[in-house]
Parts: C-alpha cells; structure tokens; sequence
C-alpha cells in the first residue's frame, strides 16, 4: 500500500518536474532492497517500501544536489529515523533544504539482513513511527508483526561497565582486529562526509594506511568523536560491516553522554551540535 | 572636564550605553543607544531656574543619599556637560491610564507643594472640566495606581477637586494668571485666525473640549445645542447633589471667553447644509439622551417617565413634586442611582431600585441606602402590573444573576418566584440609546451596527469633513473623561484636516509605563521620601441634612487632607510632566518631546574606562555600617564638598563636629571573606582624610590599619607629614564597630605589642575597597574582551601589555581594569590614548602571525570551525570555510573542533604539534 | 583415490602445526574468516565460504617492503624485508584457489617477479576444500569455475562420510602427505552442479560497453567504500608508501609499506598535483568491471573474476556484478 | 618506581606562564611531565589527545584558563566540553579515565601548577604503564627453516 502511494506521488513529482530525481528503493535481480535514483515518470514502478528498506537515503542527498547543479529540486524516501540525518545536514549547511523534497514515510521498523524474523536492534527501542520532517507524508499501513527481538542495550551496556579496563580493551580490540578498513561505515554514513578522511590522508599524519591494530582503533574512535552528537543512531555503518563490528555500541555511548550533558538528541531539530556551540558558565569539567 | 566637554574633536555621549560591537580592530562599529535630556545641551546655561520650580524631589545618587535633588537635575555644579537633564522613569500609571492622558503626577506634586494655581493649570492642560472630573469620574487613575499594590491608590479624584474648587474660589485671580495650562501644547491663547469655520453640534464635554481646543489654534467655532443649557449630560444629566453646576458654567464662561461661540436651542437637522454654509469642518458630538424602555405589557402607560427626560426636566428647575408618590426605578447603573436620589430630593421618602444586579460604584450605591432608598437586584421585570388607570407596580421574577459577559448579565430566572413591587411611578434607568435622526436622509453618513455612527480611528465620517466625537460615536453612555478623550482627540484630527501637514500631530507617549515595584515602595516608605499615610476620604453630609435638598454631599478636602493625600504619591514617573520647568525656563530649552536614539559610530578603537565600584560596606556588618556617624570614605568626602548637603561642614547627625574620629582600613580589601586583592588607593585617601578632619574640626584622629601601604613618589613622606600632626596609628585587624556607652568603639587585634587594641570615637570612617562595576561582565561581552577572576578587566599581558586587552583595538584605562590610584589611572588613560592614537596613526593594523587557516580542499563546509570560533571570524563561502583575518586572534579551537582538520592554526599546525610529541614521547 | 579419516588428519595436523603456521577459516563473532589459528577447534570445517579471501596471506593488506635507517651521514641503511613465514592453507575454497591462480599470473610469471608474495607463496602449502553446494551469491560456475575446481591447489579435500576424500595434485603435496595414513577407495565424484548461470559478456559487447550509460545507473548507487575490491580473491591494486616511525638522536627510522589500494576509493587515481582521470564513481565501476572481464584477459589471457560472490554479499547497497554481466550482454532489464 | 610519560598541554596565557612560575618561585614539579605549549586549551584537539596515547604516553593532562578568564573569550569553554566527552570515549574502550585529566591553572597560579601535576603524576604512577600500546592478537610464527625448504617446481 505504501509501496503505492509512494510510486503515485514519485510519479506526479516527476511529471509535474517538480523534482528531477527521487531517490527511493529498488530491488535488485536477487531481490535485495537497495538504493534507486528515478528519473523518469514511467520508472516508478520500480520503487518498493518495504521491510528491508534499510538505508539511509539521507547520504546521497548532497552529492545528488551537486549533480543536479544551481537549480533543480530532489526528492527522496526517508524513514523516521532518516529524517533526523537531514535535520543534521541542514542544520549543518551541508544540504540546502529547499533543493529536497522530503517524502517521509511512517516505520514500524526495518529487519536484520541475516535475520528476516527480527527488527533491526535499533527498531526495537525506537519510538519515533512518523518522520520528524516531510513535504509529503505516507502514512502508516498495518505491517504483519516482526518478533522485536531480545535485544536489550541497557543490559548489554550494564553488563559491559561491569568490565574491567582490560576487559573492555580486549573486547574492543577483538572487533577493531578484524576491521579491514573498508570505510564502509565511514562511506554509509550521512553525516561522515569531509572530502578527504583525516584518516586517510596521503601525509599519515594521524594514521598510516596500515592496518595494524594501533591504525584501526585510532581511525574508529576519532571517527566516533566526530560524530559526537551529530551521530543520530541510524546504524548503517553498523549493518554494512562486513565483519560485524559492533560500532554502533560507541556512537550510542557517545550519544548518551551528549544528552547527558547537553539534553541533546542529534537530528530532532535542525541545530548544530552543542558540544561546538553551546557556551555557558556551567562548564566546568577537568 | 570642562575642557574635555568643550574640546571640538571630542565628543561626549551621555546617559548613553553601547548595545552591540562590531568589526574589527581599526574598523568597529559601535551601537550607542541613548536616554533623552529632555534639556536642549546647547541652549540650556545651567541657570537651575527649572530645579527651582520642579515639584519632584529625589534621592541624590550623587550625593550618596544623603541629599536629595529634583527631577530636572546636574550632578554637580562642576558636572561636565553643565546642562540641566530631567529624570523620567517612563509615563506614571494613573497618566497612563486617564483616556485624557491627565497629568496626574504633576499636578499632585504641585499640591504637595501649595502651588495650587499651577496645579490648576496643570490639570487644565488636558481638561478643560476639572471640576466635572473632580467630581464624578470612574478613576481609572486610581486603579492603576502603584500604591494598590501597597495599601490604596492615592485619591486622585478628591485631589482633583479641591485644586478645582480653589481655583473656582480664587477665579477672580485666577483670571489675571498667565495661562500656563497652554504650556508644552500647541495651543495659543491668541492665534493667528486660520480663516477656517468649524461646527460643533453637541456642548457637551466631547463637543466643548474640541472646540476650545480648535480655537485655542485659530479656528473659528460654533457650537450648536439643542437645549436651553450648555453642558450637555454634565448640566442635564447629573443632579447637583453629585455635580454643582456654578462651577460647571464658570469652566463653559471660561471655554466661551477663549472664543468659542455657544448658539443653543438650536438643533441642527441639515448637516450637508452646514457645510454649504461655509463651514469647512463639522463635529458631531450629539450625545445619547433616549433612555431605553423595555416592550413589557403596559411600559407605554403615562406614569412610565424616562431617567433622561425626568431628570432634564428637574434640573432645568421644572416644579415637579413627587410626595406622595411611591417610585420605581428600573435600572442598575448611576443614571438610575441618580434618578432614584433626584426623586428622593423631590418629596417622596419610599422609591425602589429595581435591577438585575447593580452596577454603579461602591459609595452611590451607599449613599443611595443612607438616603433611605431600597434597592431590589436579582429581578427581572415581566410587566407593568395597570389596574384601572393607575400603575400598581411592576411584576418581577426572581433570578439568579450572574457576572457582566460582552456587556450583558447572565441571568437565571426562577420559575414560582413571580411577584408584584408596589408602587405608582416607574421611571426607566435601563440605559440610553443615541437620536441618529437628525442625520441626512441619504444616509450619506453612515450610521454603524448595531449603535453609533461609523468612523475610521481618525473620527472621519464616511461624509468627507464631517466627524463624530463622544457618547454619540459609539451610541451608548460612558464617562466625561472619555468624552473629552474624544474631543481632544477630534479637534486634533480636525485641525489636521483644515490644515494637511502643518496639523498637530498626536501626542507622543513614554514608551514606558513606570509601574513601581512593591520593594521599591517599600524603601522609599522606609527612607520617608514618600508618606506612609492612609488614604484620606472626603466627608459627606449626613442624610437628615440633604435629602431635602439639592446641595452637594460630598465634601472638598481640608487643606491638610488634601496636602497628606498629596504626599501619598510614591511619584513612579519620577518627572511629574506638570511642565513647570518650561515655565521657568527663559531659554526655551526644554522639551519633553525628545525621544531615545539609537546611533552606530564607526571608530578604529575603543578605549574603556567603566571605572569601579565602591566596596558595600554593608555587607560587613562587623564594620557597623549602619550605626549613625559611620560613613564611608566616599560619604565622607561628600560633607567635605561645599556644595554637598553639609555645605562642606564635617558635622554628625547631631550636627555637632566630631571630636574623635577613627578611620578603618582594609573594609572589604585583602579579606578572604570579600576580596583577596589590595585596593592600593584606601590608605593613601584614608591619610588624607586624616588631614583634612585635622584640617576641618581640629578632631584627635585614629587611623587603624593592617599594613600601612604609602607606595609611590611623595607617599612615605605624606604619611610622615601626617603621622607627624598628630594622627594616631594602629597597626591592627579590626574585629568589630560597634555603639557602646553613647560611643562609637573600634575594637581590633594589635599587631604590636604595648599597643591598644580598642579606642572609642564619635565618626568612623570605613576605608572601604575597590570592586569591579557591576556592568563590567556585560562589557566585557560586548567588546569580547575577558576579566580576571576577581571581575577587572583583564589586560593582554601583566607587564608587557597593561592597557591593552586580548582583543585588538580595545584598550584599557583607569580602576575597570584593577584598583588604581587617580594618578596611575590618569598615566593609564595616557598610555591608552597613546596606544589608540599609534593605531589610528598607522591608518592600517599588523595582526598576528598566529592565524587560522584553511585548507579549502578538504573543507566540508560543516561549520563546527564557525560555532566554535570564539570572534565570528569564520563563515561559509561557497561550501567551505572563509578565515576573515582581521578578526581571528589564533586560539586555534576551530582547528581543534574541524573532524579533518581542513582548519589549521599557522604555528601551531597538527604536524608541528605531533611533531613536539613524538619527540617528547620517544 | 585416498581417504583419510577426521581424527588422523587432526592428529596429523597438530604434528605439523609445529612445523607450519597453519592458516584455516575460523568463526569469530559471527564471521567466518580465514585467519592464522591458535589451536586447531577453532577450524571451521562446514562453512560456505569466508568473508575475506585467502589473497591476504600471499598479499597481506600491509607489509613492510624495507626498513630504512636514514642518519644523513651517508652510512644510511636499507633493509629487505623478505617475508619467511612458512604457511599451510586449511579449507581454501576453489574459488579462493582460483583466485590464487589469477594473482600468480601477475605477481609471479610476469617479471620481474614480486619477491614477496613469491617468498610466501614458496613457503606455503594450499590445502583445498571442495564444495559441496554452491551458496546464494556463488557463480564460480559461469566463469569457469567449479565447486570441485582443482586449480591452485596442492592439495583438495571433499567431504565423505567421516572424513575426507584426497587429492594430492603437486609433488609438494604429495611430498606433505607421504607419511599421511591414507586408504584407498574407490568412489567416483561427480559434480552435479549446472554451468553459466550468467552470461559472461565477449569482447565486443564489453568494447562497446565503455560509452554506454550502464555505468552511470549501476554506479549512481555506489557509496565508494573499498569492500568490494578488499575481499575479492583477484584484487591486486596496492600502494606503496614510505613512513618515518620514530628514530632518535640525528638518525630516522622509516619503512616502505605496501598496502591495499581499491578503484572504487575516490583517491586512487589521484596523482600528483591533484588531477584524478577516475573521479567519479562510473568510471572507478567500470574500471573495476573490465578489469575482470576485459583488462586482466588481455594481459594474462585469463578471468580474473572467480565467481566467488563476496563482493556481492559484502556490497552495502546491493551492488551485483552479475546483474551487470546480464545487463552487458542481454541489455538494461 | 615507575616514572610516567606524561603529555602536558599547557595554554600559553596561563598554565604555562604558571609553569614558568611555578619554576621560578622553585616549586617543584615531576620531570617527566612533558610540556607542550598552545595558544589555547581549546587549541587541543582531542584527536591528538588519542594520538598522544598511540605514540605512547601514560597519562594526558591539558591546563587552561579558568572559565570566564579565557584570552580568548570561550576557548577554554569548548575544551571544557570536549575533554569529558572524550573521557567517556576512551573510558568505553578500555583506557583508564584518570589518565585523561582537564583542569584550570592561571598565570599566577604557580603553586597550584605543581600541585595538579604532581598529583597527576601520581595518579599515574598508580595506574602503572597505559595498556594502551598493543600489537594486537598476533600468533608466534615459526622462522623458516633453511635446511628443509619446500621447492615448488616451475
């Protein structure tokens, strides 16, 4: 239902030239669900809305709007979720929101890739169904129950401050051994987008192109502190990884220390991150 | 000062505060907002001819409290500029609230003062019926009045009258007075004749106060009225009881003597046919005079009278006797009140006030049942109950009543509860509706729903030169104070429709209403600036003595009365607006016109110099501040002034010159408890001090110090000199002040040995410290420069740079930037000037090396560099970062804050600081 | 043919191990890759196939090329770093096998040799593990491949029963498993798997393909991360640069690396003075297609796309090279 | 006894005016506190804070103005916020948050420069050496044997 109501609107967006692309779901000759840039009024019923609609679309909006040059307006599908990257994309000059045409979609929810039965870990505590920002607005349909899954962060991260220093190195250790410095999550991630990644600059200032362990965590954690309440949870860079990572568990981290301190969630308005802004005399610290 | 103020390249802004900075070093823009003078600075001698007269009297700040000033006001007379300013705090609440906008103020003060005559004037500024408006006004002063919130309103309306009354009792002097009342207006008492014709149709206060108003600026006025009488409802609708009308008519003879031509018993029906005439403007201020009968069974029997006509037709003396007859009013405001006192007066002892609830004030409604008159409320009227030909009363039922909703109760009848009120007479008091008929058939001025005459804010009718003014504009009654509101108001509009441009304008209003603070009337009350009277209420004569006649009830106030009411005011405007000072001020140079301005300055740098803060000795109590004859160092200076309040006398309270004096050093100085630092000038003043009571009472001195600091060139030998005349030291920490035995005792631990540790003085002289100015963390916003912990201003560096701040261009002179002497802080002011002037000379700055920089192929554009930046020196341009040199001071927390480092800091770049730990590490 | 029972190979195993570094795929958080193994229960031995390829022990994502002591003085030193580390290969998949054919067409038989990746692939014994389904993304079979495919290996295992079926196809092999308690048996294997699922495109198509706008639509989605090329079995891009690691009093200590490189990342064809013939993401897809297709076949007259799938699998956003195979061949869907 | 590499970022307008201090009015302070000089707390970014862990020191202390004395206005205010964020970070993955300390130290502050890096340093000397450094979860790998090397023919 959804599925068509998105493609009627996409349709008319199109015809009307009200956008030149809309960015929205596909799905591949496997079946995958997967990104799809339409073009053209007569493929839209290419377009799909489904369980598997994962991605965040938010992170080819900037590199779409170049494209498309000075003018032009783009559409795209965004979940709930989704809509807060844009929020931090706007807030932080990176897309001009006037050039977007949000169609924001009501979700109960994306599955695991691995596991159809299951929501993704962040659907399950995730109170937000309706997008914080939309031009246009698909509302919800009744969708056949997934089981939300036993995933708890609170007991996982309970559990883990019982850790002891050496406990909590060697677990990160274990993961940040595995990573191949793919930057998939670095490339998936909506609001990770410098030209160049300070961690791969040609000069190896930070980090050398190595993959020693050293290099590996030095380019997660700089990267988890750049997301610093700007990271709005969308956890792609955490499915995407090809050898299951757990990075999200430091952004979340991360994030509650922002709202703990600032009463802060990225994404639900348009407005830069207070670690940078917000000057007070209550800053003490040390 | 003086040659500062007259220097021609130097210009002074006072009672003015920088809102906002902008720019950079040689190029700020600064945002001055500034509180008018109300004093022309050019033409104004300082003659203090408008202090001399200004009713109001502050506190001196200048003086410390403890003297007091006037409203119009100089610090001193050595104040640089010489000119006079006047203090307002905004427009005082009782003004604020009067529809005329009376000055209340000012003509209270007046009275406080015995200068009834301008009192008078001042009220016939914006009324020409005092007399009217001292009597039968609904106040709306007196429920604005600050003083609610502490006891009761000052009683503004008895005030009123009995500057009304006086003036009415020395009319023949009056008459000889120079109009003051024309002062700060645009009237004149003889124009130049505009060769304009103005009709009025209506005399009453609306229609009288328009067309003085309009002759008073060359207008020729006619006022036409339909009956014998001028006033209009203030003569035909008001009995005398409330409102005598010998007074009345003297404020119309006044009105007619300005010029202003009163044709009566003539009711205008033609209007378009007036404008033939010749005349170039009409005003119609007809009033509402058709009381309204309600379409019961038998309201159309004879002995239903009318509140408007019955009572036109007993004040205009018509012989109508009531006795015998049993009255029923039906209505529930004064107008029914009035009627029902009026049939009282006229013989008859049983009359009934029959209404819904009752709306009238407080004390009619009292007076009214003295006068032994019943009121019935919660009724609701059904029929006029005939039998044969006479009326046998009026058939009610009960009803629940509730509040007034849009102008109308709510009401609940109660079926079973239908019963007859006796009596012969009904007169119906219900309210008034206005006569539209004498407007033209062709409807070419509109009339408007559901009552009243249409008309834009300007009072135009929809018939071009035809206005409308009072009761008549909307169609039902109000108060006289609105009425002339309205008149006031129309003859404005007027004068601008016969004159275009040249017109006067509206007056302009404070864009402040001073409502005072409770705590801030409490102080004044506490400090006897303002008496903490009750409210004083005029007498009235007992009922045996007026219910047969027509005489006033009410009585004027005693002089005394009037003069303690006075007092009451807590003058929450501060300047009372009576325009005495214009009066007095033969230079022409004030104007209560002038409004506040915003202005932005370009200059290259700023120096400031906020100064300090004198430390609070109260908030040592162990110094017994407090305590008569214990003063500040500061205090103390102001009785040595000449023109301060002891004349330059060193007196105690007592009057008497202090025999022993003692002075304590280090209040609130190099004291954990308050502040750590030295105050470097207290003991040089406080040897001075010693000097000078030597000096002025030949009093024993004691000075009790911790360290005895005579720093700098001549000090140690001052201190000798003065150690040498006498003065008594003691090196001590001073425990406590306190009144002992009749004496002041000082009471200290010794620091020497065989020393006292105790004396008991007369005066104590509390050397108090230095502190930063309240305002400084806010300028020190403003100019984005930092302050040290203890609040200064924090220079750029201790030794290297003590003028200048951290931010280029802004420098730093005198205590704001820590305690100081007059003599460092004038070395200071030059090092400044010096510094700035090097700048400015250069006509072009060199910055530091120590920049921001970016690499524009690796910005992303996200703009944490430009949150971060402290200085606003960064933006975004075309999608990436943009360092505007001139702002950036190099702290490099934008480099910190870039995710990939696109932003560096030249000097301090990451490779440098990576290197330095690398090497450091290895 | 030979047949060797779970237990002995285990046991053999464990004697060799102290020999070799034994390399096995192993399963770690829920991963399976192939990663030097502590003890041998950590060997998976029922597994499709690893997230990595077997590439990066031949061809490690970073080595050291040479150690430099750089002191100025003229007596600056420069050290090879040959690597000596002698290797047996567990479980290696025939794609991964295949995949090492390809490399070694490049690293070994075009000369000069790379004397690092020959050092380890002299030291190193591949013991093949043959498949006995082909998974989801598989189509080893439509590039000539095959889920039995021998090619690379020195030696294959099959699962049978309980143990394994031997084939010792290079004297190295045969020299590995001389003192190996083997019996023989005689089963006929054969392989029940149906070739060319996808049409590989022919030289023409993929000639005339360089203009086409296939490439910008299949592109459009591509986020640029490197997954593709890094856990592919015939990727061989790298970059070599040179790092200063610390040194003290005068002299400096630095290393020449070697390291991954992927056409899909936008620096890697960025060269000196920042101009980049590849930067935009159709060109660096297309490069990486015909690299496969076209490119490699005609240096090395061989595929160098083993059909092993990964990069389909890992692709964050669904990316398929088959799928562009078939649009290449039969046109857009 | 265990002596710490310890990396201190001093801001140039105080604490390290208040080293000098400290120096001059011969307060003592650890050696092996190593110096290093910045325009400004909020100059410190807190990806050289983990650099400074990678290349090997144990402990990281920064010193800046106290809040509301900034040179600079609100460097230190930023500094003020990244530093404990940072904390909470390296905390997560097995850095002991002692290591990391912020704190205020102006120009005339000498005695209080000595105390807080002596203090500091002791922390430190607590903790023992950082866990930090790491070669990861490598395996011991058997040297090539020369005498029985495998030839691979062709």
């Amino acid at each position: 239902m959804q599925t068509k109501l998105l493609q009627e609107h996409a349709q008319m967006l199109l015809d009307t030239a009200q956008v030149e692309c809309v960015i929205g779901y596909s799905l591949s000759p496997r079946g995958l669900t997967r990104p799809m840039f339409i073009y053209r009024g007569e493929d839209v019923e290419q377009l799909v809305w489904n369980q598997h609609s994962s991605h965040n679309l938010a992170k080819y909006l900037r590199e779409k709007i170049v494209d498309l040059g000075d003018t032009g307006k783009v559409a795209v599908v965004l979940k709930p979720c989704d809509t807060k990257s844009l929020n931090v994309l706007v807030a932080e000059h990176k897309i001009d929101r006037l050039r977007v045409h949000v169609i924001g979609m009501a979700c109960s929810g994306v599955v695991k890739d691995n596991n159809q039965e299951r929501l993704q870990d962040r659907c399950v505590e995730c109170e937000m169904k309706q997008p914080l920002v939309y031009d246009y607005l698909i509302a919800a349909e009744h969708t056949p129950e997934v089981s939300p899954g036993e995933f708890d962060q609170d007991s996982w991260q309970t559990e883990f401050e019982d850790y002891s220093s050496e406990q909590k190195a060697e677990f990160w250790l274990a993961h940040f051994d595995r990573c191949l410095r793919c930057y998939a999550c670095r490339q998936v991630c909506p609001v990770c987008d410098c030209p160049t990644c300070l961690f791969e600059r040609d000069d190896s200032l930070w980090v050398g192109p190595g993959s020693s362990i050293q290099e590996k965590r030095m380019f997660h954690l700089g990267r988890a502190y750049h997301l610093a309440g700007r990271c709005t949870g969308c956890n792609e860079c955490e499915r995407v990884c090809p050898v299951n990572i757990p990075i999200s568990k430091i952004n979340q981290k991360l994030a509650q220390v922002i709202e703990g301190e600032f009463g802060f969630r990225a994404g639900i308005e348009a407005v830069p991150s207070p670690l940078l802004t917000v000057v007070s005399g209550k800053e003490y610290g040390g | 000062m003086v040659s500062v103020g007259r220097h021609e390249n130097i210009t002074l802004l006072t009672g003015s505060n920088v809102e906002s900075v902008s720019g950079y070093v040689g190029n700020y823009q600064v945002k001055v907002r500034s509180t008018p003078r109300y004093v022309i600075e050019d033409l104004c001698t300082g003659c203090e001819q408008c202090a001399s007269v200004c009713p109001i009297e502050v506190e001196n700040q200048f003086e410390l409290g403890l003297s007091t000033r006037k409203a119009v006001y100089r610090n001193s007379p050595q104040a640089t500029p010489s000119a006079f300013a006047i203090e307002k705090e905004g427009v005082a609440p009782c003004r604020d609230a009067c529809p005329a906008g009376q000055r209340v103020m000012g003509y209270v003060a007046l009275v406080k003062r015995k200068r009834y005559a301008d009192a008078y004037w001042t009220i016939r500024r914006d009324n020409p019926f005092p007399s009217v408006c001292g009597r039968v006004c609904n106040h709306k002063c007196e429920d604005a009045c600050s003083r609610n919130a502490y006891d009761a309103p000052v009683n503004i309306v008895a005030l009123k009258r009995y500057v009304a009354d006086w003036a009415y009792a020395n009319r023949d002097e009056v008459a000889n007075m120079t109009d003051k009342s024309l002062l700060g207006t645009p009237f004149k008492k003889e124009p130049t004749p505009t060769g304009k014709h103005v009709a009025v149709i209506g005399s009453g206060p609306a229609g009288l106060t328009a067309a003085l108003d309009l002759v008073r600026l060359g207008h020729a006025v006619t006022v036409f009225e339909s009956y014998s009488v001028a006033g209009g409802m203030m003569r035909v609708g008001i009995p005398p009881h409330r409102l005598p009308y010998d007074q009345l008519d003297w404020e119309i003879q006044l009105i007619e003597d300005e010029g202003v031509d009163i044709k009566l018993n003539t009711r205008i029906s033609n209007i378009p046919g007036l404008l033939d005439d010749g005349y170039d403007s009409i005003l119609i201020a007809t009033g509402v005079h058709d009381a309204i009968k309600l379409p019961i069974r038998n309201s159309n029997h004879p002995d239903n009278w009318l509140s408007v006509d019955f009572l036109k037709r007993a004040l205009l003396g018509e012989a109508l006797d009531l006795s015998g007859r049993n009255v029923i009013v039906l209505g529930a405001g004064d107008v029914a009140l009035d009627v029902a006192r009026t049939a009282v007066r006229l013989g008859t002892p049983d009359v009934k006030i029959l209404c819904r609830g009752m709306r009238a004030s407080d004390h009619e409604i009292e007076a009214a049942i003295e006068e032994g008159i019943e009121i019935v409320s919660g009724r609701v009227f059904k029929s006029v109950v005939v039998e044969g030909d006479r009326i046998q009363g009026v058939e009610c039922v009960e009803a629940e009543v509730g509040g007034i909703v849009e102008g109308r109760r709510i009401v609940e009848e109660l079926p079973g509860t239908e019963h007859v009120v006796e009596g012969d007479l009904v007169i119906w008091a219900l309210g008034q509706k206005g006569d539209y008929t004498f407007l033209p058939r062709d409807g070419s001025i509109n009339t408007k729903y559901p009552t009243g005459i249409q008309a834009d804010e300007e009072l135009k009718t929809t018939l071009e030169g035809v206005f409308v003014a009072g009761d008549i504009r909307n169609g039902w009654t109000s108060f006289v104070v609105d009425a002339i509101a309205d008149g006031h108001h129309a003859a404005r509009t007027i004068d601008r429709f016969l004159r275009g441009d040249e017109g006067i304008e509206e007056p302009k209003k404070h864009p402040r209403v001073a409502v005072m603070e409770t705590t801030r009337i409490e102080e004044k009350i506490a400090k006897g600036l303002t008496s903490s009277k009750d409210r004083n209420e005029p007498i009235s004569i007992p009922p045996m003595g007026r219910v047969n006649n027509f005489n006033e009830v009410v009585q004027c106030f005693s002089e005394e009365q009037a003069i303690a009411e006075a007092e009451r005011c807590l003058e929450c405007g501060v300047c009372a607006e009576c325009m005495e000072c214009v009066a007095a001020c033969e230079k022409g140079a004030i104007s209560h016109e002038m409004e506040e301005r915003v202005e932005e300055y370009k200059v290259g740098a700023v120096i400031l110099a906020t100064g300090f803060k004198d430390f609070d000795a109260g908030e040592a109590p162990e110094y017994g501040y407090g305590l008569p004859d214990v003063l500040t160092a500061l205090e103390f200076e102001r009785l040595l002034n000449p023109s301060g309040p002891t004349a330059g006398k060193v007196l105690k309270r007592n009057g008497e010159p202090p025999k022993r004096v003692g002075i304590v050093h280090c209040v609130g100085s190099r004291n954990e408890k308050f502040h750590n630092y030295c105050s470097r000038a207290c003991c040089m003043y406080s040897l001075k001090l010693a000097q000078l009571v030597r000096d002025y009472v030949d009093a024993e001195v004691f000075e009790i110090y911790r360290d005895m600091r005579a720093f700098g060139k001549g000090y140690e030998e001052f201190y000798n000199r003065v150690a040498d005349s006498g003065v008594n030291f003691y090196g001590g920490n001073v425990r406590s002040v306190r009144k002992q035995n009749g004496h002041l005792s000082i009471h200290w631990d010794e620091n020497y040995f065989d020393q006292p540790d105790q004396v008991d003085v007369d005066m104590v002289i509390l050397a108090t410290g230095f502190e930063a100015a309240e305002g400084s963390k806010n300028v020190a916003r403003t100019f984005g420069i930092s302050r040290s912990s203890d609040g200064f201003y924090l220079e750029k560096h201790p030794k290297l740079g003590p003028v200048e701040t951290a931010t280029n261009g802004i420098y730093l002179a005198g205590a704001c930037q820590s305690p100081k002497d007059i003599p460092d802080s004038v070395a200071q002011a030059g090092g400044a000037a010096a510094i700035a002037l090097a700048l400015l000379d250069q006509g072009e700055v060199a910055l530091d090396p120590t920049l921001a920089a970016v690499e524009v192929g690796l910005c992303a554009g996200c703009g944490q560099c430009v949150v971060a930046c402290p200085y606003g020196a960064i933006s975004i341009e075309e999608g990436v970062a943009r360092v505007n040199e001139y702002r950036c001071k190099g702290c490099g927390t934008c480099a910190a804050a870039c995710p990939n480092k696109a932003m560096t800091l030249v000097h301090y770049e990451d490779q440098q600081l990576i290197a330095e730990l690398i090497g450091a590490l290895s | 043919m030979n047949y060797i029972r779970q237990e002995d190979l285990h046991n053999w195993l464990a004697d060799i191990g102290e020999e070799y570094r034994l390399t096995a795929p192993v399963e770690k958080d829920g991963v399976i890759l192939y990663e030097p193994i502590q003890s041998l229960d950590e060997i998976v031995w029922d597994f499709e196939k690893p997230v990595n390829s077997i590439k990066e022990i031949f061809f490690p994502q970073t080595e050291i090329l040479m150690e430099l002591q750089i002191s100025g003085n003229g007596s600056d030193e420069i050290k090879e770093v040959i690597p000596t580390e002698k290797n047996i290969l567990l479980n290696v998949r025939p794609c991964d096998a295949h995949g090492l054919n390809c490399l070694d067409a490049m690293f070994l038989d075009d000369s000069p040799p790379d004397v690092y990746y020959a050092a380890r692939r002299q030291n190193s014994v591949v013991m093949g593990l043959s498949c006995s389904h082909m998974g989801e993304s598989c189509f080893c079979t439509s590039v000539g491949g095959s889920p039995g495919d021998t090619v690379g290996m020195d030696v294959m295992l099959s699962k049978y029963e309980e143990g394994f079926l031997v084939e010792l196809l290079t004297p190295i092999g045969e020299a590995l498993f001389s003192d190996l308690p083997v019996t023989e048996q005689v089963i006929e294997v054969e392989s029940p798997f149906e070739k060319g699922l996808f049409p590989v495109p022919n030289e023409e198509i993929l000639k005339k393909s360089f203009d086409s706008e296939l490439w910008g639509m299949q592109a459009e989605r591509c986020i640029s991360c490197r997954i593709c090329a890094y856990v592919c079995p015939t990727c061989r891009c790298f970059d070599i640069r040179d790092e200063v690691v610390g040194g003290s009093n005068g002299t400096k200590q630095a290393n020449r690396i070697r390291c991954w490189d992927s056409c899909a990342s936008e620096a890697y064809r960025r060269i000196a003075g920042g101009h980049n013939p590849r930067a935009s993401k159709i060109e660096r897809l297309r490069n990486r297609v015909l690299c496969k297709l076209y490119y490699y076949p005609q240096q090395y007259g061989m595929l160098s796309c083993v059909g092993c799938g990964r990069c389909i699998d890992a692709c964050p956003v669904g990316m398929d090279i088959t799928e562009i195979m078939s649009v290449l061949v039969e046109g857009p869907a | 006894m265990f002596e710490p590499k310890i990396i201190a970022f001093l801001c140039t307008w105080c604490s390290y005016t208040g080293a000098d201090l400290a120096g001059t009015s011969r307060k003592s302070s650890p050696w092996n506190i190593r110096a290093i000089r910045t325009p400004c707390s909020g100059r410190v970014s807190p990806e050289i804070i983990i650099k400074a862990f990678d290349e090997g020191a144990d402990g990281v202390i920064v010193l800046g103005c106290h809040i509301g004395e900034c040179h600079y206005d609100s460097g230190n205010h930023r500094t003020a916020k990244r530093i404990p964020v940072l904390k909470s970070l390296m905390e997560l993955v097995g850095l002991e948050p002692e290591r990391i300390r912020l704190d205020w130290v102006s120009a005339s502050e000498g005695d209080k420069f000595s105390k807080v890096v002596t203090e500091f340093n002791e922390t430190i000397q607590a903790l023992g050496p950082a866990k930090w450094l790491t070669k990861g979860v490598g395996v011991d790998v058997p040297v090539l044997d020369e005498t029985k090397v495998l030839q691979r023919e062709g």
